[in-house]
């Protein structure tokens, strides 16, 4: 076995053994933890790319790392470091909890990156269950009036049942097919669904990849969560763990295609339902991060819409917009946590003056809410044009339509956000200043957004390496 | 071309935010450069040679078929330099602004390199793009430095266009899926078979997609809140030259990609258009704010410009782009007329000013030439215009062009009525103190006149470089 | 080669003098009286020159013709050029001579007016546009000069801007001639369209009626008189002319008598054999031509402002030339009455407004009741001018109004039916009646109690500004400081006198014209009966005028107040301008733009506000989904997936 | 042939669980008992594993192995689960899910 090939999970597992230690310590050193965990996780990057390349099978093949679950993991050792960037003031959390978020969000992070490498059904259960437990915890650590302990067990009890269905979808699927490889399953799944436990087995099967997606139905639990976490934790959960449940569902969503038409056809209406339905509550939403909750509903109806295509150029845009989507909701995430710098729920309308308080900060804000909006020049537009693109080649033309007319109805609410941020302005809030780490990540981010949007070549090149792996 | 309002908006965000006079002359400076570089273009530009020229071609993401593509032709050249133009003249206009500076002109520069992008591209992937980031910045330019319900006016507008995008990507990407060729590139996908449905969805959905930032009738109605609010650069690049984005497109995608399609609409598109001429002009006689009154104007010119393209012929072509050229130079000298006149009285309402011709003799003269180079009146470029898109019309569909033609009268009455309220009569005693243009700032109006008159005597520089491709253009339909 | 060209040379410099003292003045001089006055009498003298020398020089030649492409696109063809034939010479010496003329007459009249050097731009505009439009080579040109020309007309109409009824009479004299030019434009379009070219010379050429239809012919020659109507104010588009006497005196007597007026009728010489080829037309023109000239005529009996006087006299002369050139035109007769007649009315229509003028500028009033008792018979000079005007006017010999009168009457006289004749005898009487209705109450002042029963007449200078229109005061708000009324400007006198003796001359110039025009001069038999019957209408006419007004014990309320009913039709201008009104008010705004307006705003926008907020109600509505109790979420959630579920299972 | 040692009876057995179990989440207010509910799903689906892997399966160990990671992963969420709860419990001092109704909308 290749060291290299599991090298990232390890090191985020030693990572994890650190944290844990921390844990157990009796006085608390904020600073300290911070230093080592951001100290870690940029290491932890640096790991994670330098296996970037690697391939191979691990543990009876249940396990497969090859470029698309390399990226991934890439993606997602990048999402935690730049969590952990933002994480230098951690007002929402109770100071003696510190070392155990650092902790769970390594773990967590662990589960996310065997997620993404599963090919084999139990390991995508235990690997989902890991990467979602911890993520139960983290959401009610936060320190308040009782919001964050209703998200937590709303986020607990939806997972929960969703994983319920999942895994007794997953029997019915290891009943029929005999198998619990990916691999040894796809084939058979042509005669599966006709038969009712095959349908019933997928169909339930699916919910749990959705619900960790926020598709709907299995969305009810964003809103809350994103609104009751601390804005750290639903940065995580907006970021990384968004791209895990994508590569998931990348793996998966073969089998659904293989299942036939209605299943597609089921899919499409998930689809438009969970894009429309998305964006048409974030226009009534005065809270940000609850809107942001409704805009990953819809992003994820646009996830999915790439998914079901089931082509390479499908695939390639659902890669690129997943790694788009996580800088850019990361970015508009920034702003949120920094101009919340006291971890409080920030609502819309206290964006107020931002191009006044902090210019660099408005024009983050507006480079990620115009990308997410999938505003010209900008890693939001190429990545959604790229999906909307493998939509109609393989044609779904009214998907597009549907697609694109909520593309305007999404603008609405995002330009509220500009509105707030650049028309009102309350003299009474004092300038944000940012310290110089902060300001170049603003700087990176900027560039990333503006950059990879005007030139996608290389990541289209690398997705489309990516997706050929997958497919 | 493109590059240097870009380098501009470099230059602008490493300027600090107290240069102020730093950030308007990099400003001005650019916009000159991109004047002088399409002048260049149109002077330079071998009419005899024709088709593309200049052009600049890179494989941008080879998986999709995407190329970075731009070229100058016939048809853009006039637009570009109408471009270069107004953009020139807004930012010499806006000189006197003092409110976030640094922003303002920032946001313009990008709006700018989006026009200049999109008039350029021959690909369908970058000229969208293009398309949006022209389109996009004009949310903030009236957001805030706006008036007059902008925040109504800037979210109106900004949804409104991007519905028409939310057509256009259908469109452009119907196109680009059942071409099954995997490529972007206009110049390839014209050679492409589309089957007749896909070219009439695709060209309807091009048409109302686009034809919303073309104002066509009845997707107009953001155009006169937008114009009423935005700041008087913005108006002046909004209508002078957004607006064309609009019906450029049409041409450009709709029109030479799907020529079936083209055809099958083409009797809509006369409607649409005729019905945008006559009731933009009945809209506009019934309005008493200065910038209304131009709004309805700029519907009815551009169902004129609608009216052109839908005859599909030489003359019609030549004329709607003649014409766009034109309007756009027009209407940026009456925003930029009433900006003045507003920027200092605050009010642009035509029963309140008056005898504005004894207050400030110059700029109502500005306004008077605009209004008249409205009406029609020949000795101005836009004359030369309506001549051919009416001989054309005439020619193809009788009635519709008759109508046009008798929409003249009123919009002689139109354009009068307003320079009589607001520039005749005794003045306003609470305006009379108000000072005359000064030489500087005449300097922007007095080149906007002057391309006015010199494409007014010498319609034929225009017109050989349009058809110079809209002949091919034509013969490839 | 334009230098090597003198003609060429010329014609460029006709053009293109008045265009830079256009510019010039506009640009740089405004503010300058003096230098905007030399650089115009420079722009205007040498033009001038031109036209005399190119009167007597190229005078019997065959046409010269230049051509130079301004505007290729497909179809439509505009090429810019210069036509010189004896036709487009005439009237480049007409619009030349009175245009300087006028000119000098302005240095008096206009002095320390504060638009002084607007004024001169604008008049070099119109000398521009003029001039173009006379020597113009193609149709289209010529329409272009046409609209420049109202562009000119517009501008000088409303020269003093500041008083609502001059920007007013401005507005409508644009949109007015617009309204028609619609029309000529439209004839033209359909020229291009279905013949392909609008070279004056082709389309007067037989090639026309050869390849289109008759009925196409019809319809562009009626569309192209509509342009003829709007500019030469026939009926019913002539409301705008007596309004446009709100311009400077010296205006109305260039524009909106002698030349620019008259531009409709010489557009109907220059393609008269175009015209000629549909008899339809023709008809119409004549019966629309006829209507104007006894309309006018009749509003001008009740008129009691000497310039709406002459504006009305110029509407009924303008009408009684086309009637000249259509009954030509009908009985296959020749271009030469109604274009003779146009070159006479030229010299003694302009000799009476600057007369006018003069009293005006004198007496500060446009009353010529008020004038007349004030002493206007002492300014001798233009009394005696303004007496030969009225006589030629009225068509007595020797005076040049009866030469070319008496062609018409011929013209007339030649068709089948006499009525047209009867008519036009009948508009002779009128037009003697009205100007001698003026020249004796000038001549012969009574008191002004005596003219207190004029209706229309303000016998109060305090009572003007509520007087009948706003007419009373044309002049005096623009204060050019006549308040001593010292002499009358030699400059002022001057034109006069030139006027004067072409009114005298031009009658004898009969058979020059016409040999210059038609190539030969056709000697034909005087019929005496017609010649004593237009001498007597206009005797009459006159002799009716002196029972009214100009005799001792004159009860100086005019004949026509014995039919009240008639005379308030007449004072009220038959209501032409209450019907444009009403039509305006009640269509245009009313109905239409109204209406429009409100379909924007409710329907049309009011649809995309819906739209928005039917969005926004709609998340409002979706948003209840989320309700905040746990197992409604899970119950959703099982539902939903229920129903894939089941639908999946149904499609099995 | 018996009954138990038909796949069906099994397959009946875990579903009739997992009905329970669904009803248990929907209709019980105490959070715990949804927990329990949640416990009656996954166990229905052991049962499913085990069946399959009894009559089907062409390799005997594997739904043993995925029951008995089932067994662990349950564990776990019971402890994750009851940890939550009564963090609930000492910011509300109570355990029906009627009272977290905070978030809505």
């Amino acid at each position: 076995m290749d060291i290299m090939l599991f090298g990232p999970e390890l090191f985020y597992l030693g990572m994890a053994l650190v944290f844990f230690c921390l844990t157990l310590r009796r006085q608390v050193q904020v600073r300290l933890d911070y230093q080592i965990a951001l100290a870690l996780s940029a290491v932890g990057v640096l790991v994670t790319g330098l296996c970037l390349f690697q391939q191979g099978d691990l543990f009876f093949k249940a396990y497969r790392v090859d470029l698309f679950s390399q990226i991934f993991k890439f993606a997602l050792a990048l999402g935690l470091f730049l969590v952990l960037t933002i994480s230098h003031n951690l007002a929402a959390i109770e100071e003696r909890y510190q070392a155990e978020f650092y902790f769970f969000l390594t773990t967590t992070t662990i589960g996310m990156m065997m997620l993404v490498s599963s090919v084999e059904l139990l390991t995508i259960y235990v690997a989902l269950e890991l990467s979602s437990y911890s993520l139960y915890i983290l959401v009610p650590l936060r320190r308040g009036d009782g919001i964050d302990v209703e998200a937590g067990i709303k986020y607990l009890f939806i997972g929960a049942v969703s994983s319920g269905f999942m895994l007794f979808g997953l029997s019915y699927i290891f009943g029929a097919t005999g198998s619990t490889y990916l691999v040894d399953i796809l084939p058979k799944m042509n005669q599966l669904v006709n038969s009712p436990i095959g349908i019933i087995g997928l169909l339930l099967a699916l919910a749990g990849f959705f619900f960790k997606l926020s598709v709907f139905p299995f969305h009810f639990w964003a809103p809350d969560v994103y609104q009751g976490g601390a804005n750290q934790v639903v940065t995580f959960i907006a970021t990384a763990s968004k791209a895990a449940a994508v590569a998931l569902l990348l793996r998966l969503a073969v089998l659904g295609h293989a299942s036939g038409y209605n299943f597609t056809i089921a899919l499409v209406i998930l689809s438009v339902v969970s894009m429309t339905l998305g964006n048409l509550v974030a226009i009534v939403q005065k809270d940000f991060k609850r809107m942001l909750a409704y805009s990953s509903i819809a992003h994820a109806g646009v996830f999915l819409m790439g998914v079901l295509t089931i082509t390479e150029a499908g695939y390639i845009g659902v890669i690129y917009y997943a790694l788009a989507y996580l800088v850019m909701n990361f970015t508009v995430f920034m702003v949120l946590s920094e101009v919340a710098a006291d971890g409080r729920d920030l609502q819309i309308s206290e964006l107020a003056g931002l191009y006044r308080r902090s210019p660099l900060l408005s024009m983050s804000l507006i480079l990620g809410i115009f990308a997410l909006a999938g505003v010209p020049p900008s890693i939001g537009f190429t990545g959604k044009l790229l999906i909307f693109t493998s939509a109609m080649n393989a044609g779904y033309f009214w998907l597009v339509v549907i697609g694109a007319v909520n593309g305007t109805i999404c603008l609405y609410y995002y330009l509220k956000v500009l509105y707030a941020a650049y028309f009102i302005d309350d003299p009474g809030l004092p300038v944000i200043t940012l310290s110089l780490p902060m300001r170049l990540l603003n700087y990176a981010l900027a560039a990333i957004i503006i950059g990879f949007g005007f030139c996608p070549d290389r990541i289209v090149e690398l997705a489309k390496a990516a997706a050929k792996a997958v497919l | 071309m493109l590059l240097s309002p870009f380098v501009g908006l470099l230059v602008l965000l490493c300027l600090k935010n107290e240069q102020k006079f730093l950030i308007r002359a990099v400003s001005v400076v650019a916009s000159g450069i991109s004047l002088a570089l399409s002048i260049f273009t149109f002077v330079a530009y071998d009419k005899g040679l024709g088709g593309l020229q200049f052009v600049e071609k890179y494989e941008w993401v080879q998986t999709f078929g995407i190329t970075y593509f731009v070229g100058v032709e016939g048809l853009n050249a006039p637009m570009l330099l109408l471009t270069g133009i107004v953009i020139f003249t807004g930012c010499l206009t806006m000189w006197e602004l003092e409110d976030r500076t640094k922003e303002y002109f920032i946001w313009m520069m990008a709006l700018v390199t989006g026009v200049f992008g999109v008039f350029m591209s021959y690909d369908m992937f970058f000229f969208f793009l293009f398309y949006e980031i022209a389109v996009v910045p004009m949310y903030i330019l009236i957001l805030v430095w706006g008036s007059t319900r902008k925040e109504y006016a800037a979210m109106k507008l900004t949804l409104y266009l991007m519905a028409g995008s939310g057509l256009i990507i259908p469109g452009i990407l119907l196109l680009y899926a059942s071409s099954g060729l995997n490529t972007f590139n206009m110049l390839l996908l014209h050679g492409a078979n589309f089957s007749p449905w896909v070219q009439k969805v695709a060209f309807i959905l091009l048409f109302f997609g686009f034809g919303v930032l073309a104002a066509v009738w009845p997707l107009h109605t953001w155009s006169p809140v937008g114009h009423v609010a935005a700041p008087t650069a913005v108006s002046m690049l909004h209508a002078g030259v957004l607006m064309k984005l609009g019906s450029f497109a049409i041409l450009r995608v709709g029109m030479y990609l799907l020529p079936e399609g083209f055809q099958y609409w083409a009797n809509l598109m006369m409607i649409l258009a005729t019905a945008g001429i006559v009731y933009g002009v009945f809209v506009g006689l019934a309005q008493t704010d200065l910038k209304y009154v131009i709004g309805y104007s700029s519907v009815s010119h551009m169902g004129i410009v609608c009216l052109g393209l839908a005859t599909g012929t030489i003359d019609g072509l030549n004329g709607a782009v003649f014409q766009m050229f034109a309007h756009g130079i027009m209407t940026a000298l009456f925003f930029s007329s009433v900006g003045y006149i507003y920027d200092r009285t605050h009010t642009r309402d035509i029963h309140e000013l008056g005898g504005f011709s004894k207050i400030m003799p110059v700029a109502s003269a500005f306004f008077i030439t605009a209004a008249l180079c409205g009406a029609g009146v020949p000795g101005m470029a836009s004359f030369w215009a309506e001549l051919l898109v009416f001989v054309a019309a005439v020619q193809v569909f009788p009635v519709a062009g008759l109508l046009a033609i008798a929409a003249l009268v009123l919009g002689a009455l139109f354009a009068l009525r307003v320079v009589q309220s607001t520039f005749f009569n005794e003045p306003n005693p609470k305006f009379v103190h108000f000072e005359d243009v000064s030489p500087f700032l005449g300097i922007p109006r007095m080149i906007l006149i002057g391309t006015l008159l010199f494409f007014g005597f010498f319609p034929q520089i225009m017109v050989s470089m349009i058809k110079s491709s809209v002949v091919p253009f034509l013969q490839g339909m | 080669m334009v230098f090597s060209d003198p003609i060429l040379l010329g014609c460029l410099l006709t053009v293109f003098l008045p265009l830079s003292a256009f510019a010039l003045i506009m640009i740089f001089t405004r503010d300058n009286p003096k230098l905007s006055l030399a650089i115009s009498l420079v722009a205007a003298t040498i033009p001038l020159i031109i036209a005399w020398t190119f009167f007597f020089k190229l005078g019997g030649r065959a046409p010269i013709i230049y051509n130079f492409d301004w505007m290729v696109s497909d179809l439509v063809k505009v090429p810019f050029g210069f036509l010189l034939d004896p036709t487009s010479l005439v009237m480049f010496v007409i619009v030349a001579t009175i245009s300087w003329l006028v000119q000098v007459y302005s240095i008096g009249y206009m002095a320390g007016d504060p638009g002084f050097g607007r004024y001169y731009a604008d008049l070099s505009l119109f000398a521009l546009a003029m001039l173009t439009l006379v020597i113009s080579s193609g149709l289209l040109q010529l329409y272009i000069a046409w609209e420049l020309v109202g562009l000119a007309s517009y501008l000088l109409i409303g020269f003093w801007y500041e008083k609502f009824s001059a920007s007013e009479a401005g507005k409508k004299a644009f949109v007015v001639t617009r309204f028609g030019d619609i029309g000529f434009f439209m004839g033209l379009v359909f020229l291009v369209i279905f013949y392909g070219s609008l070279d004056i010379a082709t389309v007067n050429s037989a090639a026309v009626a050869n390849s289109m239809p008759p009925w196409l012919i019809t319809t562009s020659g009626l569309l192209i008189f509509c342009g003829v109507m709007g500019k030469s104010a026939q009926f019913p588009l002539h409301v705008w002319l007596p309004d446009a006497m709100e311009g400077p005196t010296p205006v109305s007597a260039l524009l909106h008598s002698a030349t620019m007026v008259a531009a409709g009728v010489f557009l109907m010489t220059r393609i008269f054999p175009f015209f000629a080829a549909s008899a339809t037309t023709m008809t119409v023109i004549l019966a629309i031509s006829t209507l104007t000239l006894i309309l006018s005529s009749t509003i001008a009996l009740a008129a009691t402002d000497i310039k709406q006087v002459w504006a009305y006299s110029t509407v009924s002369q303008l009408g009684f030339m086309a009637m000249g050139l259509a009954a030509a035109a009908l009985a296959s007769g020749t271009l030469f009455a109604g274009y003779y007649h146009l070159t006479t009315h030229a010299a003694f229509k302009a000799l009476l407004f600057l007369c006018s003028g003069v009293f005006i500028h004198h007496f500060g009033t446009n009353d010529f009741f008020t004038m007349a008792t004030q002493g206007g018979r002492k300014l001798v000079i233009p009394m005696a001018c303004i007496t030969i005007a009225a006589l030629a006017l009225a068509g007595i010999f020797p005076f040049a109004g009866f030469f070319s009168k008496e062609l018409i009457l011929t013209a007339l006289a030649h068709l089948d039916n006499k009525l047209w004749l009867v008519l036009g005898l009948f508009g002779a009487f009128l037009t003697a009646y009205y100007s001698f209705r003026v020249i004796f109450v000038m001549l012969f002042p009574k008191s002004p109690e005596a003219y207190s029963k004029v209706p229309g007449h303000i016998a109060h200078v305090e009572d003007e500004a509520h007087g009948h229109g706003a007419h009373g005061h044309a002049d005096d708000a623009h204060g050019h400081g006549h308040d001593e009324h010292h002499g009358v400007p030699w400059v002022m006198i001057f034109p006069l006198l030139v006027l004067a003796s072409f009114t005298l001359i031009l009658g004898f110039c009969q058979d020059y014209l016409e040999k210059l025009l038609l190539g030969a001069s056709h000697p034909h038999a005087m019929n005496y009966f017609l010649l004593v019957a237009a001498v007597g209408c206009a005797l009459s006419g006159i002799a009716l005028a002196w029972l009214d007004w100009g005799r001792k014990d004159a009860k100086c309320v005019g004949f026509i107040s014995r039919f009240p009913a008639l005379q308030t039709f007449f004072i009220q201008k038959w209501y032409m301008d209450h019907f444009w009104r009403w039509f305006l008010n009640r269509f245009i705004y009313g109905i239409f733009s109204k209406w429009f307006t409100y379909n924007d705003r409710r329907v049309v926008d009011g649809g995309v506000d819906a739209v928005a907020f039917s969005t926004v109600g709609s998340g409002r509505l979706l948003s209840f989904i989320q309700t905040a109790f746990l197992q409604y979420n899970l119950l959703f959630m099982v539902v939903v997936l229920a129903g894939v579920g089941i639908y999946l299972m149904m499609g099995r | 042939m018996l009954l138990f040692n038909q796949l069906q009876t099994y397959l009946y057995l875990a579903l009739v669980l997992f009905a329970i179990g669904l009803y248990g989440v929907l209709a019980r207010r105490s959070l715990i008992a949804i927990l329990i509910s949640v416990e009656l799903i996954l166990n229905a689906a052991s049962i499913n594993f085990m069946a399959f892997n009894r009559f089907l399966a062409p390799h005997p160990a594997v739904g043993q192995v995925i029951t008995l990671f089932i067994m662990a992963v349950a564990a776990a969420e019971a402890a994750i689960a009851l940890s939550i709860i009564v963090a609930v419990y000492r910011k509300m001092k109570s355990i029906n899910v009627e009272h977290a109704t905070e978030l809505r909308g």
